[in-house]
């Protein structure tokens, strides 16, 4: 298969005063051409901070990617001087970030957000530029787009700033589109219709997408591939398909039994007991094992590994695989 | 008996020696730039304030100005006597009331027109004007008529009574009572009436042209950039002979960096305060030093109001008690004396013969004591259950102030007088001391003029609010001494009616008298014919002066 | 049911839009135009809509965060527009709002800790030593560990944050929450979690929420009534089965169509909506929803529909009534 | 926003009156007046009066007032008592001087401060930062005439690259280009010293600023574009960081025409801060009430102007 | 199970810090911050203790020892009239080091709350509080303080006293420039959500201003307050050209310095000016090390 991203055993640690977070530990992934990958999992467990490391976007300090690879194009990015990557970012690489107020500069209207990158990397003129970003605009459903492009980010509704990013990621065609919770702003139709928008995008230029979302109805729909997530690691990756139908890591499984579903009324929702554990002081065994209904003796002192189960499907836990054995 | 002066009188008591001149050491350390300058003399001053008209100049430097493009009556000479210039020669009434100028004919204004004696009548009386403003008023306040002219706003009053044109060539000036300085009220430059006339009151006209000046001078103003430079171009038709110099610039320099200005040769003529500048100019080697007592002294004013200050012992004692030879010695590094009395040594009136004061801690000490101040255990003097406090009021921003400070403390705190200074801007300073009179004891200095007459200062009629006699000083005796020092005409009889006021100041002391300093003026090698001395500066005979070429 | 305890009437916020060096009004965007409806004790209401259509406007307005431009809001009888300042303050524990945008409604340079106990003490609900407890468990109730209160919110994640934000409403116990969109950050274990808690917290302390979402599942499960708005206006309200079974607005239909869900295998019949997407600033006359909609008569270009009642407490603005 | 300026401006002519008022009772209020601060044992007492009844100065405050703002009425700013000439012809024969200066150091502080403030800023705590931190702070804590006069004795004495003091050479007749290089010439050392008095705030404002902003969200929006590091920093950052920084531009607006008394004194430079100064010493207050009206309205029309473009710079801020 | 639990348990009792407390905290760990902090403290032991330790008193002269250069008795020289330098620049010290401190707290102090409540509430209030900074800004100073110098004489109030004013007026002087740069960000800050959510939790203005917006204003008022140290220090030796400093013989740093006014001095007596020169630098540069450490340790997102 043709494999566009691979990142090797990524670690990025954030240095606090209280100690060291490990928001990310040793997470490896793989995207290949076209391919849509879901990343889901708890809040905080790290997801935003791997796309973000995927462009050296961490702050430093008190962040610092402390070790892997992220081969893109065959290229570690890490390696790369800064104006590579620069080159790479918006252009072959580009972001969709969770936070759509915060991340639109409220000083700058919005057409002249996008109007840039268009100029940077399309190298058109400021004209064509300006049709191109109201045309964006326009296909991802903002009403008014010639006047939106002259409002400041101030002005916009939560959802339309959160199309406005989408637009500047999408406008100049990336080979990879990291999309960090892109429609959790959106309602549904305008969401269908983002999703749609994607999924054209990803059917007529062949990218791929990396898409962050907790929402495990627009994972069913969009995604190819699933990897999820817990306390920075992946715990379980597998097929689409083949996730749902087949859940084996006791986190998954309470995720997909947590989600309200339009069709079935429930008196009460399900929810994984216990919290997500301090990121100083992580349990020494599976990080899941203070919440897990199934942990047994080794939980708590081995960290389980990530391994394959079949039908391409991973998963790290004790439950499966050898080590529950002994 | 009143005399006739024409030239330099038989007096020659400007002690000569006083002024001190170090030659040049290397002349051919003149710098490039001066050589270069063949035509052009720069003469480094304060800024003037571009009142160039000789009734309204306030400042030396507008003076300097007038001086070049005006010529006056009469001038002085390097002794302070009167001397001849556009008035040829003048006689003075038995009664001392009635001046005659005689003008000297052919005197040519710029404009080519001649100078006659309607063009002085006009300049005096444009000062009589009822509108007029600036400070020569003293100058016609004598003048008979001047009240009547100067009262009457409806324009009924045609002339000043006191002010007659005999003929062309002859003017002929009545005062209401005789005094020996009014002669110097005729010093003053002449306007060109067909320039300058306007109607009466409206001096505005006059205001409109001071930066359009037109005399019978020496040179004409050509350029003037306010708080940067006057520029002149001489007046090639001068009565008193061709200048020789095309150009003079008067450029603006300061305290700061007169040195730098004058050692890198791009200003000839400037005056030097301090010694250790006086001491980097002589290093520099192409610049002759003028050095010299100013006309002026400085002192502390006792608020002689005050009982504690009335008693002569504790003035005397005060004297004693203050260390003014050191003050001067730190403060002037020899370039100053100690004064004993309001006369300048550069003066004909000055005397030796006075008490010095010497610094003597125990003869203070004991006037104090004689007068009642008794010492407690504490170090101080109390008298009537009251400390010995001097509130001190002085001004800001001098470093003068800031030696003598210090010093005054210290040497008073031995007597067991608390001193407390106070710093005030020196405007306020003047107002609490002349206006409301509200001080006890403060510190300034006298700029004198050439004639000796210490009334202007001392007399009773100027003890009333607003007059220089601060202190409140009034002394019979005096009076009568100021007086008789007034109304002699014979230059030597004055001197001995001074020298016994100045005795009596000297005992009396009105003031505490510090200091005299001197000034330096540094002269180019290369311009010749410039010789400062306290009464003339370099615009004397301008036209002589020449720019030489130095090896 | 219980008494009502907020009511809104013709409630309209328009935002005046400048343009040029001199700022000049040009326009106006009528985020809220008209909307009027009741709210009762430990009642849901969920608001659904179009993003844009002025659902937040709408939650702020009711609170007075943002002046509103005409109509009334009765909170427990009092008409909050006509309160002082004072009086507002000292209403405001009462009636809380969960923010959309939880990073930039957080003060970057508090901790959690004072982001959330700051309220306590200031209405003297704690003092400097009980805050910590209270805060801790409220904390706790949202899913956020204790040792999270020194933070600062740069330090969280999205999700994270959101829950902060919904620590902070909930620890002042406040009879009426506006949740503009509370949970659409949190993953859906937190999700589960929080949604639990405001219906446990209803059930428990008779709570009343305005619900804004997108998730129509969400929506679904926590709330009582429904409501769907349009370019600042409902145009549908009723009760949620009524409006899960029994869509009348087409704008609603298409909405539920378009709901996602959690089965890869499954393919859907969507109801795609095409058409221009009208502005606010410049709604089309008639129905505003004609533009886009699949069953739009003549009729709905020319006359605004009634926002009526068809029986069954089920509001409706359409020409077609369902029938 | 036209309104709001309308509306500023009109507002100005009261809050001027209001100032004119309370700065001429201040003048009658301070002590000593224009005569008194004559010294000369020449002048008399009477010819001291006569001069107090020329100047109107015996007169009460309301009637001064009135005289004075008859003489503005008159389109005149009255006479200076010391210049005894139309207060405009003096605050106009001094002020463009000033102006010229000013305007090359703000000029030119504005230029080098802000890249070096960025700079310090997006190199927090490098080598870069520390030097410039200490330049910065030299320049403040150190008096200007202490630069002046070491600037004078390197470049004008030692190495003569430049003129000691003054505007133009002495004597000197040129104009149009050739003037404008003897100024330059002439604006060297005293534009060296009045910069390097202002780079330091400037430079500190818009340091800290700036370290505000780079951490901001929006800043790795910009990032994640893939716009060049000078983009990110120049354009998106600095805008930002500019609403402090234009609060200062603002209240610099009167400092542009009020001339820099140390620094003009020392080169001699004929500006109006020593006229200012010595206004006050011989107070001269027809001159001084000029002088301060002028810089009044300075001052409230800088300030407007920096309202005003926050607005501009920050199109959050609502002006009402 | 176990160790989660005991690991809270250990966090929970920790007490939530105030935000100083936390600042403090990560003040102590920047070097560079607790360099200017000592050399602060330094500077205030060395004024205040260091007149005592001296054998000259700072008013003994001594005529024949005048402009000396650095001696082993006179470690810094004497001046124009024989007094020890290094007496008085340790004594001119309190007095510059507290004209500094006092004049700019005056000054931050009114200067914030003044800029903070203008761009907090606008409107009216805004309009004439602004109002009255922009008359503040007009003032004529110079003729002000001068009629300041002439009541404080009038009144007979001691010439050490006078310091006091000087302090105040220079405090007074300063603030009205901070209080424009702080509205101006407050103008903005206001308008974040942040201020809503404030809004909607019922908080007092005052808290809102004190703890919302001020601290967000936070580098801004530290630069400014840096600067205007330095300023204050100078000031104080201009004022006394309006007769409203320090009287001499009582010596202030700014007044030492001023020395260098006289090109010769300059030239040839540097022990005279640069001493207290160095003074000032030197506390200015501490001072804004503790400032931008400060700065540092209250701005959450520069933790390390
Ligand atoms: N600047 C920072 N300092 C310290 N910790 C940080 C910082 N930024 C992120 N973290 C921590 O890193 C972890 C991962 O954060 P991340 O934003 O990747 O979560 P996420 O998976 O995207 O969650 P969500 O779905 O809620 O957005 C979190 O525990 C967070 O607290
Ligand atoms: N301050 C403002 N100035 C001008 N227009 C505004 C302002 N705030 C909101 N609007 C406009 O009001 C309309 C409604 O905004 P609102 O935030 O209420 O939408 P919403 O329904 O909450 O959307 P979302 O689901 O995306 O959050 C939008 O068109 C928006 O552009
Ligand atoms: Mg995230
Ligand atoms: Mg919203």
């Amino acid at each position: 298969m043709d494999e566009l991203l691979i990142i090797k055993n990524l670690k990025t640690y954030f240095y606090t005063d209280e100690g060291v977070v490990k928001a990310v530990d040793d997470v490896s992934l793989r995207i290949n051409r076209g391919q849509t990958l879901c990343i889901v999992g708890e809040s905080g467990c790290g997801k935003s901070i791997t796309a973000m490391s995927i462009l050296r976007l961490i702050p430093d300090p008190p962040g610092k990617i402390e070790g892997g690879e992220i081969i893109f194009e065959g290229k570690d990015l890490l390696k790369l001087s800064d104006d590579e990557v620069r080159e790479i970012r918006g252009n072959k690489i580009s972001m969709i970030f969770q936070e759509p107020m915060t991340s639109l500069n409220p000083v700058f209207t919005i057409g002249n957000q996008i109007i840039e990158a268009i100029m940077l990397h399309q190298k058109l003129d400021k004209k064509e530029a300006t049709k191109k970003s109201v045309e964006a605009l326009k296909l991802v459903g903002i009403p008014r787009a010639e006047e939106i492009i002259n409002a400041y980010p101030h002005e916009l509704s939560g959802g339309m700033r959160q199309r406005a990013m989408i637009a500047m990621a999408m406008v100049c065609n990336p080979t990879l589109l990291i999309a960090d919770e892109p429609t959790t702003a959106l309602d549904v139709t305008i969401q269908a219709q983002i999703l749609d928008l994607m999924r054209k995008l990803k059917e007529e230029t062949k990218t791929s997408i990396m898409l962050i979302t907790h929402d495990l109805g627009v994972v069913a729909e969009m995604a190819e591939y699933v990897t999820v997530m817990y306390a920075g690691k992946v715990v379980e990756e597998a097929d689409v398909i083949e996730l749902f139908k087949n859940p084996k890591h006791p986190y998954t499984l309470g995720l997909l039994e947590s989600k309200p579903q339009i069709h079935i009324d429930k008196e009460k929702l399900y929810s994984i007991p216990g919290q997500v554990p301090n990121p100083f002081n992580l349990p020494k065994g599976c990080y899941f094992f203070p919440r897990c209904e199934r942990a047994m003796e080794i939980c708590k002192e081995v960290m389980p590994t990530l391994k394959e189960v079949g039908n391409g499907h991973k998963v790290a836990c004790h439950l499966y695989g050898g080590d529950n054995n002994e | 008996k009143p005399s006739s002066n024409q030239g330099s009188s038989d007096n020659k008591s400007l002690n000569k020696s006083q002024i001190e001149i170090i030659q040049a050491t290397n002349p051919e350390k003149l710098p490039q730039v001066a050589r270069d300058r063949k035509d052009t003399l720069i003469v480094g001053t304060t800024a003037p304030n571009g009142t160039f008209n000789p009734i309204y100049s306030g400042s030396l430097y507008d003076s300097w100005v007038c001086s070049l493009i005006f010529d006056g009556l009469i001038s002085n000479d390097a002794e302070g006597n009167p001397i001849p210039n556009v008035a040829e020669k003048w006689d003075i009434s038995e009664d001392g009331k009635t001046y005659t100028f005689y003008i000297k004919k052919g005197i040519k204004f710029h404009d080519g027109k001649e100078l006659t004696a309607e063009d002085v009548a006009f300049t005096f009386t444009a000062i009589c004007d009822p509108n007029y403003d600036g400070p020569r008023t003293d100058a016609v306040m004598y003048l008979e008529g001047y009240e009547e002219y100067n009262k009457d706003k409806e324009n009924k009053v045609k002339e000043v009574k006191g002010i007659k044109v005999i003929d062309p060539y002859t003017i002929q000036f009545t005062l209401t009572e005789a005094q020996a300085p009014a002669i110097w009220n005729f010093g003053y430059g002449i306007l060109p009436k067909h320039y300058y006339v306007f109607e009466k009151g409206n001096i505005k006209k006059l205001k409109d042209l001071f930066l359009k000046p037109m005399g019978s001078g020496a040179y004409t103003l050509k350029n003037y950039k306010p708080g940067a430079e006057v520029v002149f171009e001489k007046n090639p038709n001068y009565w008193k002979g061709e200048p020789k110099i095309k150009t003079i610039v008067m450029k603006v320099t300061n305290a700061n960096t007169v040195v730098q200005e004058l050692t890198s040769g791009n200003v000839d003529i400037d005056a030097v305060g301090k010694p250790e500048m006086v001491e980097l100019i002589k290093q520099a080697g192409f610049f002759n030093i003028y050095s010299y007592p100013s006309n002026s002294y400085g002192y502390i004013g006792l608020n002689l109001r005050d009982e504690r200050f009335k008693d002569k012992r504790v003035r005397q004692a005060l004297m004693y008690g203050l260390d003014r030879k050191g003050f001067i010695n730190a403060y002037y590094k020899g370039n100053g004396q100690v004064c004993n009395a309001p006369v300048s040594p550069v003066s004909w009136a000055y005397t030796d013969e006075i008490n010095q004061y010497e610094y003597n801690p125990d003869l203070a000490n004991k006037l104090l004591d004689e007068a009642g101040w008794v010492k407690k255990e504490d170090g101080f003097r109390y008298k009537d259950g009251k400390k010995f406090i001097i509130h001190w009021m002085t001004y800001t921003g001098s470093k003068y102030v800031e030696s003598l400070i210090p010093i005054v403390k210290d040497n008073w705190g031995k007597l067991g007088i608390e001193v407390v200074p106070e710093l005030m801007e020196f405007g306020t300073l003047v107002e609490k001391v002349y206006d409301k009179r509200e001080f006890e004891m403060y510190n300034m200095a006298w700029s004198l003029s050439i004639d000796p007459d210490p009334s202007g200062i001392f007399s009773k009629a100027q003890d009333v609010p607003g007059g220089n006699n601060s202190v409140g000083w009034v002394n019979e005796e005096s009076e009568k001494l100021m007086k008789q020092g007034l109304t002699e005409f014979n230059q030597e009889k004055r001197k001995e009616i001074y020298k016994q006021w100045n005795k009596l100041a000297n005992e009396e002391l009105p003031y505490l008298f510090l200091s005299y300093n001197k000034d330096n003026v540094a002269v180019s090698c290369r311009v010749k014919g410039v010789n400062p001395s306290p009464y003339i500066d370099w615009t004397y005979d301008i036209q002589n002066v020449e720019i030489v070429d130095v090896k | 049911m219980n008494e009502v305890i907020l009511s809104v009437k013709n409630l309209k916020k328009y935002f005046p839009i400048r343009s040029g060096v001199f700022q000049k009004v040009v326009g106006h965007v009528k985020a809220v135009d008209d909307v009027s409806f009741e709210l009762r004790k430990g009642e849901t209401l969920g608001l659904v809509g179009e993003s844009g259509c002025g659902k937040s406007t709408t939650g702020r307005t009711i609170l007075r965060l943002i002046e509103k431009t005409e109509g009334e809001v009765m909170f427990e009888g009092k008409d909050v527009y006509k309160l002082s300042r004072e009086e507002l303050r000292k209403l405001r524990p009462n009636m809380q709002i969960i923010f959309q945008d939880p990073y930039s409604s957080l003060n970057p340079r508090m901790t959690v800790g004072e982001i959330v106990g700051e309220a306590l003490i200031e209405h003297g609900m704690a003092n400097k030593n009980t805050v910590k407890a209270k805060v801790e468990e409220v904390l706790e109730m949202c899913g956020l560990s204790s040792y999270y209160i020194k933070r600062y919110p740069h330090e969280f994640s999205g999700g994270q944050r959101q829950r902060i934000g919904i620590a902070r409403a909930l620890a002042l116990n406040p009879k009426f929450i506006v949740c503009d969109e509370p949970v659409s950050a949190l993953d859906v274990s937190i999700q589960s979690q929080i949604v639990n808690l405001l219906c446990e917290l209803q059930q428990k302390f008779n709570f009343s929420y305005l619900f804004i979402s997108h998730d129509l599942s969400v929506v679904k499960h926590i709330s009582h009534r429904v409501g769907v708005m349009y370019l600042g206006s409902l145009v549908e309200l009723a009760d949620k089965k009524e409006i899960f079974k029994n869509p009348i607005h087409p704008y609603t239909k298409a909405l539920l169509s378009a709901v996602p869900i959690p089965d890869p295998t499954l393919k859907r019949e969507r109801i795609i909506l095409e058409g221009d997407i009208p502005s606010p600033a410049n709604p089309p006359k008639g129905c505003k929803f004609h533009t886009r909609c699949p069953y739009k008569m003549d009729i709905c270009k020319e006359v605004t529909p009634e926002y009526k009642d068809i029986g069954n407490n089920h509001f409706v603005a359409c020409h077609l009534d369902g029938r | 926003m036209r309104q709001y300026i309308t509306r500023r401006l009109l507002e100005m002519i009261p809050v001027l009156i209001g100032i004119s008022i309370l700065i001429f009772v201040i003048f009658q209020l301070a002590p000593g007046d224009a005569v008194s601060a004559i010294v000369d044992p020449k002048t008399s007492a009477e010819t001291k009066a006569k001069l107090r009844e020329q100047l109107h100065l015996n007169e009460p405050i309301l009637v001064q007032y009135k005289y004075w703002v008859m003489d503005i009425l008159k389109g005149q700013w009255g006479e200076s008592f010391y210049y005894k000439q139309p207060v405009s012809r003096v605050i106009n024969s001094f002020i463009w001087n000033s102006f010229y200066l000013s305007l090359a150091s703000f000029l030119l502080s504005a230029i080098l401060s802000i890249p070096i403030g960025v700079l310090s800023a997006t190199k927090q705590y490098s080598k870069f930062d520390y030097i410039f931190t200490i330049f910065a702070l030299i320049g403040i804590s150190m008096p200007s005439f202490f630069f002046g006069l070491l600037l004078i004795k390197w470049f004008a004495v030692d190495l003569k690259l430049f003129p000691v003091s003054g505007m133009t050479n002495p004597g000197s007749t040129a104009t149009g280009f050739a003037l404008f290089k003897e100024v330059m010439h002439h604006m060297a050392l005293p534009l060296i010293v009045l910069t390097l008095g202002s780079l330091a705030g400037l430079m500190r404002y818009t340091r800290s600023s700036m370290l505000e902003v780079i951490r901001q969200d929006y800043i790795r929006t910009a990032r994640a574009k893939g716009l060049r590091e000078k983009v990110v920093i120049y354009k998106h950052a600095l805008r930002n960081a500019l609403i402090p920084v234009v609060t200062i531009f603002g209240m610099s607006l009167p400092g542009l025409f009020s001339g820099a008394i140390i620094t003009e004194q020392i080169f001699n430079w004929p500006g109006i801060g020593p006229i200012e100064l010595q206004a006050v010493n011989t107070r001269d207050y027809p001159l001084l009430m000029g002088i301060n009206m002028l810089l009044a309205l300075l001052t409230l029309l800088g300030n407007l102007i920096a309202d005003v473009t926050y607005a501009l710079v920050d199109p959050r801020i609502r002006l009402k | 199970m176990q160790t989660v639990r005991s690991v809270e348990a250990k966090i929970r009792e920790e007490k939530i810090l105030g935000p100083w407390q936390l600042a403090w905290i990560r003040l102590k760990r920047n070097k560079l911050a607790m360099l200017g902090l000592y050399i602060l403290i330094f500077m205030v032991l060395l004024s205040v203790f260091g007149p005592m330790i001296s054998p000259y008193n700072m008013e003994t002269l001594d005529l024949s020892n005048i402009s000396a250069p650095p001696s082993l008795s006179h470690p810094l020289g004497t001046d124009e009239v024989g007094r020890d330098v290094l007496t008085r620049v340790m004594y001119a010290g309190r007095i510059s080091l507290s004209v500094g401190i006092v004049a700019v707290l005056i000054s931050v102090l009114i200067g914030s709350i003044v800029g903070a409540i203008s761009g907090y509430y606008g409107g009216i209030i805004d309009a004439v509080l602004m109002r009255i900074v922009d008359i503040f800004m007009c003032f004529p100073f110079l003729p002000l303080l001068l009629m300041v110098a002439a009541v404080m004489s009038d009144y007979k109030i001691h010439p050490n006293y006078r310091i006091y004013v000087v302090m105040f007026i220079i405090g007074i002087l300063s603030w009205p420039g901070l209080s424009r740069i702080i509205r101006g960000q407050i103008l903005s800050l206001r308008e974040q959500e942040f201020i809503q959510a404030a809004e909607a939790l019922g908080l007092r203005d005052r808290r809102k201003i004190f703890r919302h917006l001020l601290p967000n204003t936070f580098s801004s008022i530290i630069v400014s307050a840096t600067l205007e140290v330095a300023g204050a220090i100078l000031t104080e030796s201009a004022l006394s050209y309006l007769g409203l400093g320090v009287t001499p013989p009582t010596p202030s740093w700014g007044n030492m310095v001023n020395a260098v006014t006289d090109a010769y001095v300059f030239q040839f007596y540097p022990w005279r000016w640069v001493p207290p020169g160095i003074c000032i630098f030197i506390t200015v540069m501490a001072i804004n090390l503790l400032g931008d450490g400060l700065r540092d340790a209250l701005d959450p997102k520069l933790k390390h």
